[in-house]
């Protein structure tokens, strides 16, 4: 197991590395305007599930009881994906938290029969609750396995239906939810700010997993703004950075900064077998 | 039901009818001319092989015409084959005229050695023989084609036999050597049975044979060149819309026989281009089918790799040669063939038929001439999309001459071997009669086991 | 012709019977799952009939006669998501002078004594998945009887407009505002 | 075919008639069982309506399993009908004349119980009106044209609606007969109605002639253009090992495939059940059995195209899930005895005489087509969906409940009881087309031979 754990992290950074020179038709609606978007330090990252429980409690998000994990339906929004790296006395854990990459060529956006899920102007991946039928054809087609599907209607015991939060939807039985860069933040701020005749200030929104992440490994922010941080950072960090699955092509807003581990064993072969692979 | 040509039903049969080989009534100009055509394939062959020997990019238009050859002229004695399985009768007169196409196709195999040459190693490419190296793709394709034209001219000797035997006498007459090339052929029971066996396994073959060719050779001439082309579809595109330009040629090589060979148009007619004509029809939605499926899978999920691969055969680099194939092989045929009129005259769909013959050169351009003029087939995606490349007057002088050169080796086969079966006329002669049913004349046809 | 005839099926009641009984199951299935489905897609819906409130407040009194403006009592409607309802209190400020004697005011004061909340019935509820947000219609210079009709004249409030979403998504539509499905729905 | 059906009317009466006036307690008990099946299976559905689709085997990454398996094999046995009756039909092919109804009859209802399946599959399917029907004028929503789940609906609809026309234009001689010898009032009207005034006028014939000539046309591309959109909707996603250029021809080939195999199992079963023996002989199941060794032909060559051309790229994904489909534990199972099943034991025993024109082989082989090609398409959804990208952490796997069980086993059931009842109240064998074969049947000496014969006019 842990093996092909740690070829398929291989194979995520290997991958990732592909140049993607060939001009493609990805006429990306939110060139001009607001992108939101995220960046992922892996180099931060601890693995320490701050950003799952936040997502969790923020969005409503039914309660991952443990028969629910054992049989894989449990929701999390935002998952710390975890890949072992070396052999048993040197294993390393490495962490990749996978969200909703709001892709600006999302696959699962033009699969859905009802255009329940689409993109706005924003760079959003939205899915709107009340329109989706549940074919789950968008989970099929989603590469990052971000989308959930609601197998029954949620339920919390007293008092901890008390918790809930009133801006975000509780989902039904019977449709796909997933990431929403905490969208009900978004527009809240957007009210504000526009009640306050203004633009909406960097670093203004939070979702609550980057506002929650004790080491600041996500941060949100506007990625078409080059004043803000993260876009900085992205800049400033460019040979760091990859998106995910990136042969793809769906152009996600989650930009990741690889880790950089100074005591790693680079293993040539290892390398090499990854290469072949990209 | 268009009725066949009145000669077809009324062969006599004692003493048999024995058909000629091609008494040509074309004058000299003509001949003078595919002569001088087959030269100049002939020289330009040679020229290629001391210029470019090894040089990929320069064998890129000699692909096309390889793919050609293997489109029209391997595929068209399919026709013969298919029509014999299925006892379709409309096609008796057709049937050695499709099959002579064995003949020149066996120029593919001249073209196909210094293509092959010219390859550079499957290390680090694509390819359909993950790791097996027992001298693929070299040995593999030669072997798999020289089979399947061995294949094509033993069929066309087999069936052709009854006919240039002659009376028992002649064979029994013969010397040793040349009993034994003309099988030894004196119409006994037995030999009539292992003749209709051979040629019904052998067909079936030869059908299989051609799919499988078309599957190594449009894979190693094409897609393996061309990082992030991974279409399997593509093997099978390539067959059948082979099969339909063989079809085409065909019908156009008949149409032609009709004006030229006073013999062989006594026999072909409208309607072998009604029966055919249906299935060229099938054939031109299969065209749009084929390409429709592979084009919406790679559009639609949009793989930056595969989608760079899609605008070089299709949107970007080579969208001219597109165009013209798709006016040429979809449009403007469906278009002409829906009407009766044309699908049931000779004359008018061997017009159609020529579209088609020189769409399926564009065809074979825009798909070809990408792969082997890329300059690094290596990855798993293309860096940048590769600029187009346009033949130059040799290239194009190679075309003109080596397509040439396998309609003059069509028609010197067909002056050596009779144009028409009349074994097989002779037969069917005797299956189909006419008779009134109620007031109207209806054709009957016997279907034995 | 006649002779083929008699391969067809003479249908009589007893093979009628059996052949619906074989028929039945499917059908009455079938069709008890489509009510099921008719059942649940009836059981949405936004309009509501005037509800009994606990205080028979007159809107054209308050509104009408005393042309009060409805920002004086809904104050959150220009900054915030709701508008909401003036608290005991804030009635207090008049009527602890105004129409003292009156039943209904009476209600209102036992209410002050006790320091209870009014339970005021909700008149107008977008459904659970949809953000409304009072700020910025007020804001964009959307008068309040737009969307909750002549207040000012209706004794009992009363939901006039039908505010399903194609009902927003027309005035949306008509003042070039937000039709993203993400602004209203949460 | 070597030998026409040839029948005395009288004979032919009787034994037609045996089925549809005789009530044999197989028939109760065989409805019985397929009725309890039912229950069962509406059961599952509703308690799927009310408590959401916890019931089915479905987990995190594999959203979608046997049902949707289902789904593509009934459309799957529906291309049988058109494939049989059209094609063969504008081939000219005497032999198809008794095979047609009950091909298209087969068709019919194997696409209505297909599609059930993706409407109970989706999770609110009270609101699917949204998917399929363009209504919603109000909110300027609509359906998605980009997604070939829209692309499907119209498919199949259009599909089942040209298919009913297709039988009954063919089944107008039929119902006219049926009026004429009607034993009732009540049985007449409604004959009369359905018949909608055939008497049989030469203009009439005419008519009917051309219409199912023209429809047999139209027909066709529709036929290729349905299992060609249920390939799409998995083929033109991103997927590894659903995203394979090739899928729509060989998902339309298997169609035939298991289509025609499905043909020859009814038509084994009809012969024995409803005493059809004079009208089905070995000659038609031998003509099936040889357009049958073609199509599987054509199939497995796809079938490696489909595989070879998965590796072809060697993309890490698409790797790992053939890996998963042939060699992972409960794949390699499934892997072997579908390839086993569909192709291997059949088609080398098709190549033997013998066995064509043998009953009783014909609907074992049949039979373990249907078995290989369900699976096949077992094999090509789920693995893909438990193997989804390079993130080797939400790899899944999938294991289906009871209820889905349930379900598959009552479609078997929907559609067996669907054509048992259609065969109760009109007739299975098209009548008025066995008859033209009969006049149009003829002989021709040759030689000493005396060689069946057919007129073309």
């Amino acid at each position: 197991m842990s093996s092909s754990a740690n070829e398929a992290a291989a194979r995520a950074s290997a991958v990732s590395e592909m140049g993607r020179t060939i001009p493609t038709d990805a006429e990306v609606p939110h060139s001009e305007g607001v992108r939101w978007g995220m960046v992922v330090d892996l180099d931060r990252c601890t693995g320490c599930q701050a950003c799952v429980v936040a997502c969790q409690a923020e969005n409503n998000i039914a309660l991952n009881e443990e028969q629910r994990v054992l049989e894989r339906r449990a929701k999390t929004w935002i998952r710390i994906e975890r890949y072992w790296e070396g052999e048993f006395p040197n294993a390393k854990a490495r962490f990749i938290p996978v969200l909703c990459q709001h892709c600006g060529n999302a696959p699962c956006e033009t699969v859905c029969p009802v255009w329940a899920t689409y993109h706005n102007r924003e760079g959003l991946n939205v899915q709107v609750y009340n329109r989706c039928i549940g074919t789950r054809f968008c989970a099929n087609g989603c590469p990052y396995s971000v989308r959930y599907f609601n197998f029954w209607n949620p339920e919390w015991p007293e008092p901890m239906n008390n918790q809930l939060n009133p801006d975000v939807t509780v989902r039904t039985k019977g449709i796909i939810e997933k990431c929403t860069f905490c969208v009900q933040r978004i527009n809240r701020a957007h009210v504000t700010a526009g009640t306050e005749g203004r633009e909406i200030r960097p670093g203004e929104v939070q979702p609550a997993c980057a506002q929650s992440c004790p080491t600041s490994a996500l941060v949100f922010a506007d990625l078409n703004n080059p004043e803000s941080y993260p876009a900085q950072l992205a800049e400033a960090e460019a040979d760091r950075s990859y998106t995910l699955l990136e042969h793809f092509g769906t152009d996600p807003g989650v930009i990741y900064l690889k880790k950089v581990d100074p005591h790693a064993e680079i293993h040539e072969d290892e390398h090499a077998h990854a290469g072949a692979h990209a | 039901m268009i009725a066949p040509e009145a000669a077809g039903l009324k062969l006599s049969l004692r003493p048999p009818y024995r058909p000629q080989a091609l008494n040509i009534s074309l004058n000299q100009a003509g001949i003078a001319l595919l002569a001088a055509l087959g030269l100049l394939g002939i020289v330009m062959y040679v020229v290629k092989l001391i210029t470019a020997w090894g040089d990929r990019a320069e064998w890129a238009y000699p692909t096309v015409v390889l793919m050609f050859i293997l489109s029209t002229a391997t595929s068209a004695p399919l026709i013969a084959y298919a029509s014999r399985m299925a006892k379709g009768y409309w096609a008796l007169p057709l049937r050695r005229v499709a099959a002579l196409y064995a003949a020149p196709s066996l120029l593919s195999f001249v073209l196909l050695i210094p293509i092959m040459a010219s390859l550079p190693p499957l290390e680090g490419r694509s390819n359909l023989w993950f790791g097996f190296s027992a001298g693929a793709p070299f040995l593999t394709d030669a072997l798999a084609l020289s089979i399947l034209l061995l294949t094509g001219m033993a069929l066309l000797w087999f069936s052709a036999v009854p006919d240039l035997a002659g009376p028992p006498s002649r064979v029994r007459a013969m010397g040793r050597w040349q009993r034994l090339l003309y099988l030894n052929w004196t119409g006994t029971a037995r030999q009539w049975k292992v003749l209709r066996a051979a040629n019904l396994t052998l067909g079936a073959f030869y059908l299989m044979g051609y799919a499988f060719v078309h599957m190594l050779l449009s894979t190693d001439l094409g897609q393996s060149l061309l990082p992030g082309w991974r279409s399997g579809i593509f093997p099978v595109y390539s067959a059948v819309t082979g099969i339909q330009a063989g079809i085409a040629i065909t019908l156009l090589t008949a149409a032609l026989m009709r004006r030229f060979s006073p013999e062989a148009g006594r026999f072909l007619g409208d309607e072998q281009a009604a029966a055919l004509g249906k299935i060229l029809v099938a054939a031109t939605l299969m065209w749009f089918y084929f390409f429709w499926s592979d084009f919406l899978l790679i559009w639609y999920a949009r793989l930056p790799s595969e989608v760079a691969a899609m605008q070089v055969t299709v949107a970007i680099t080579y969208i001219l040669p597109f165009v013209l194939t798709a006016v040429l092989m979809f449009a403007l045929p469906l278009g002409l063939l829906i009407f009766n009129k044309v699908r049931q005259s000779l004359s008018l769909i061997a017009g159609v038929s020529a579209l088609i013959v020189v769409g399926i050169l564009f065809d074979r351009i825009r798909f070809f001439v990408a792969p082997m003029a890329n300059p690094s087939p290596f990855g798993h995606s293309m860096e940048t999309l590769p600029a187009p490349y346009w033949p130059n007057a040799l290239d194009i002088l190679f075309m003109i001459g080596f397509i040439g050169l396998m309609f003059a080796v069509f028609v010197y086969a067909a002056s050596r071997i009779p144009v028409l079966n009349g074994w097989e006329m002779r037969q069917g002669s005797m299956l189909r009669k006419e008779r009134t049913f109620m007031k109207t004349h209806v054709l009957v046809i016997g279907k034995p086991d | 012709m006649q002779h083929l005839a008699a391969l067809l099926p003479r249908v009589t009641l007893k093979q009628a019977l059996i052949v619906g009984g074989a028929t039945a199951p499917p059908l009455v299935g079938g069709a008890g799952v489509l009510v099921i489905l008719l059942y649940l897609m009836a059981a949405g819906g936004t309009a509501t009939p005037a509800p009994e409130q606990p205080i028979a407040f007159d809107h054209s009194v308050h509104a009408g006669d005393a042309a009060i403006p409805c920002e004086f009592c809904h104050r959150g409607v220009g900054t915030q998501a709701a508008a909401t309802v003036p608290s005991v209190e804030q009635c207090m400020f008049c009527h602890s002078v105004v129409k003292t004697d009156s039943p209904q005011i009476q209600l209102l004061q036992a209410h002050w004594d006790t320091k209870t909340p009014v339970n005021w019935a909700r008149v107008h509820r977008v459904p659970d998945h949809v953000r409304f947000v009072h700020a910025p219609h007020i804001q964009a210079g959307v008068a309040c009887e737009t969307c909750h009709g002549d207040v000012a004249s209706m004794e009992e409030v009363k939901q006039v407009r039908s505010l399903a979403m194609g009902d927003c998504q027309g005035c949306h539509r008509e003042n070039s505002a937000s039709l993203d499905c993400a602004t209203c729905h949460k | 075919m070597q030998e026409p059906v040839v029948a005395d009317t009288k004979t032919s009466n009787r034994e037609l008639l045996d089925f549809v006036f005789a009530w044999p307690a197989w028939f109760f008990a065989v409805g019985g069982a397929l009725n309890g099946l039912l229950v069962a299976a509406f059961v599952v559905v509703i308690l799927m309506l009310m408590f959401g689709l916890q019931f089915l085997g479905y987990s995190h990454p594999v959203y979608w399993g046997f049902l949707i398996v289902n789904f593509v094999f009934w459309i799957g046995v529906s291309h049988a009908g058109i494939m049989v009756s059209a094609i063969l039909r504008l081939t000219q092919a005497e032999w198809r004349r008794p095979v047609t109804r009950a091909a298209e009859v087969l068709t019919i209802f194997s696409l209505l119980t297909a599609v059930q399946f993706p409407l109970i599959h989706s999770g609110r399917p009270w609101r699917t009106m949204y998917w399929t029907f363009p209504y919603d004028w109000n909110r300027g929503a609509w359906p998605n044209p980009r997604s070939p789940l829209v692309w499907d609906p119209s498919a199949i609809f259009t599909y089942l609606t040209s298919t009913i026309l297709f039988v009954y234009v063919a089944l107008l001689p039929d119902l006219a007969l049926a009026r004429d010898r009607a034993p009732n009032p009540v049985s007449r009207a409604i004959y009369g109605v359905l018949a909608m005034g055939f008497r049989g006028t030469t203009r009439q014939w005419r008519i009917q002639t051309v219409a199912g000539l023209l429809l047999s046309a139209i027909i066709l591309p529709i036929f290729v253009s349905v299992h060609s959109i249920v390939s799409w909707d998995f083929a033109v996603t991103s997927v590894p090992g659903w995203h394979n250029t090739i899928f729509a021809p060989y998902f339309v080939i298997g169609a035939v495939h298991s289509g025609v195999s499905a043909v020859v199992t009814v038509m084994i079963v009809m012969r024995y059940a409803f005493g059809l023996k004079r009208f089905i002989t070995r000659d038609h199941i031998d003509s099936l059995a040889r357009l049958l060794i073609v199509v599987a032909t054509v199939w497995l060559f796809f079938f490696l195209l489909d595989f070879f051309f998965g590796l072809y790229g060697t993309e890490p994904a698409e790797v790992d899930t053939w890996q998963r489909r042939l060699v992972e534990p409960p794949w390699v199972v499934i892997a072997i005895t579908f390839i086993i099943c569909a192709y291997i034991i059949p088609v080398p025993m098709w190549m033997f005489r013998a066995i064509r024109r043998n009953f009783f082989w014909m609907f074992v082989t049949t039979i373990l087509v249907n078995v290989g090609m369900w699976l096949e398409r077992y094999m090509v959804v789920v693995p893909a969906l438990e193997r989804k990208s390079g993130l080797t952490f939400t790899y899944g796997d999938y294991a289906p409940s009871l209820s889905e069980f349930i379900l598959v086993a009552a479609s078997f059931a929907l559609v067996i009881l669907g054509f048992l009842t259609f065969s109760k109240l009109l007739p299975i064998m098209p009548a008025a087309d066995i008859k033209e074969g009969q006049i149009l049947a003829d002989r021709i000496r040759v030689g000493r031979a005396n060689v069946p014969a057919a007129m073309r006019e």
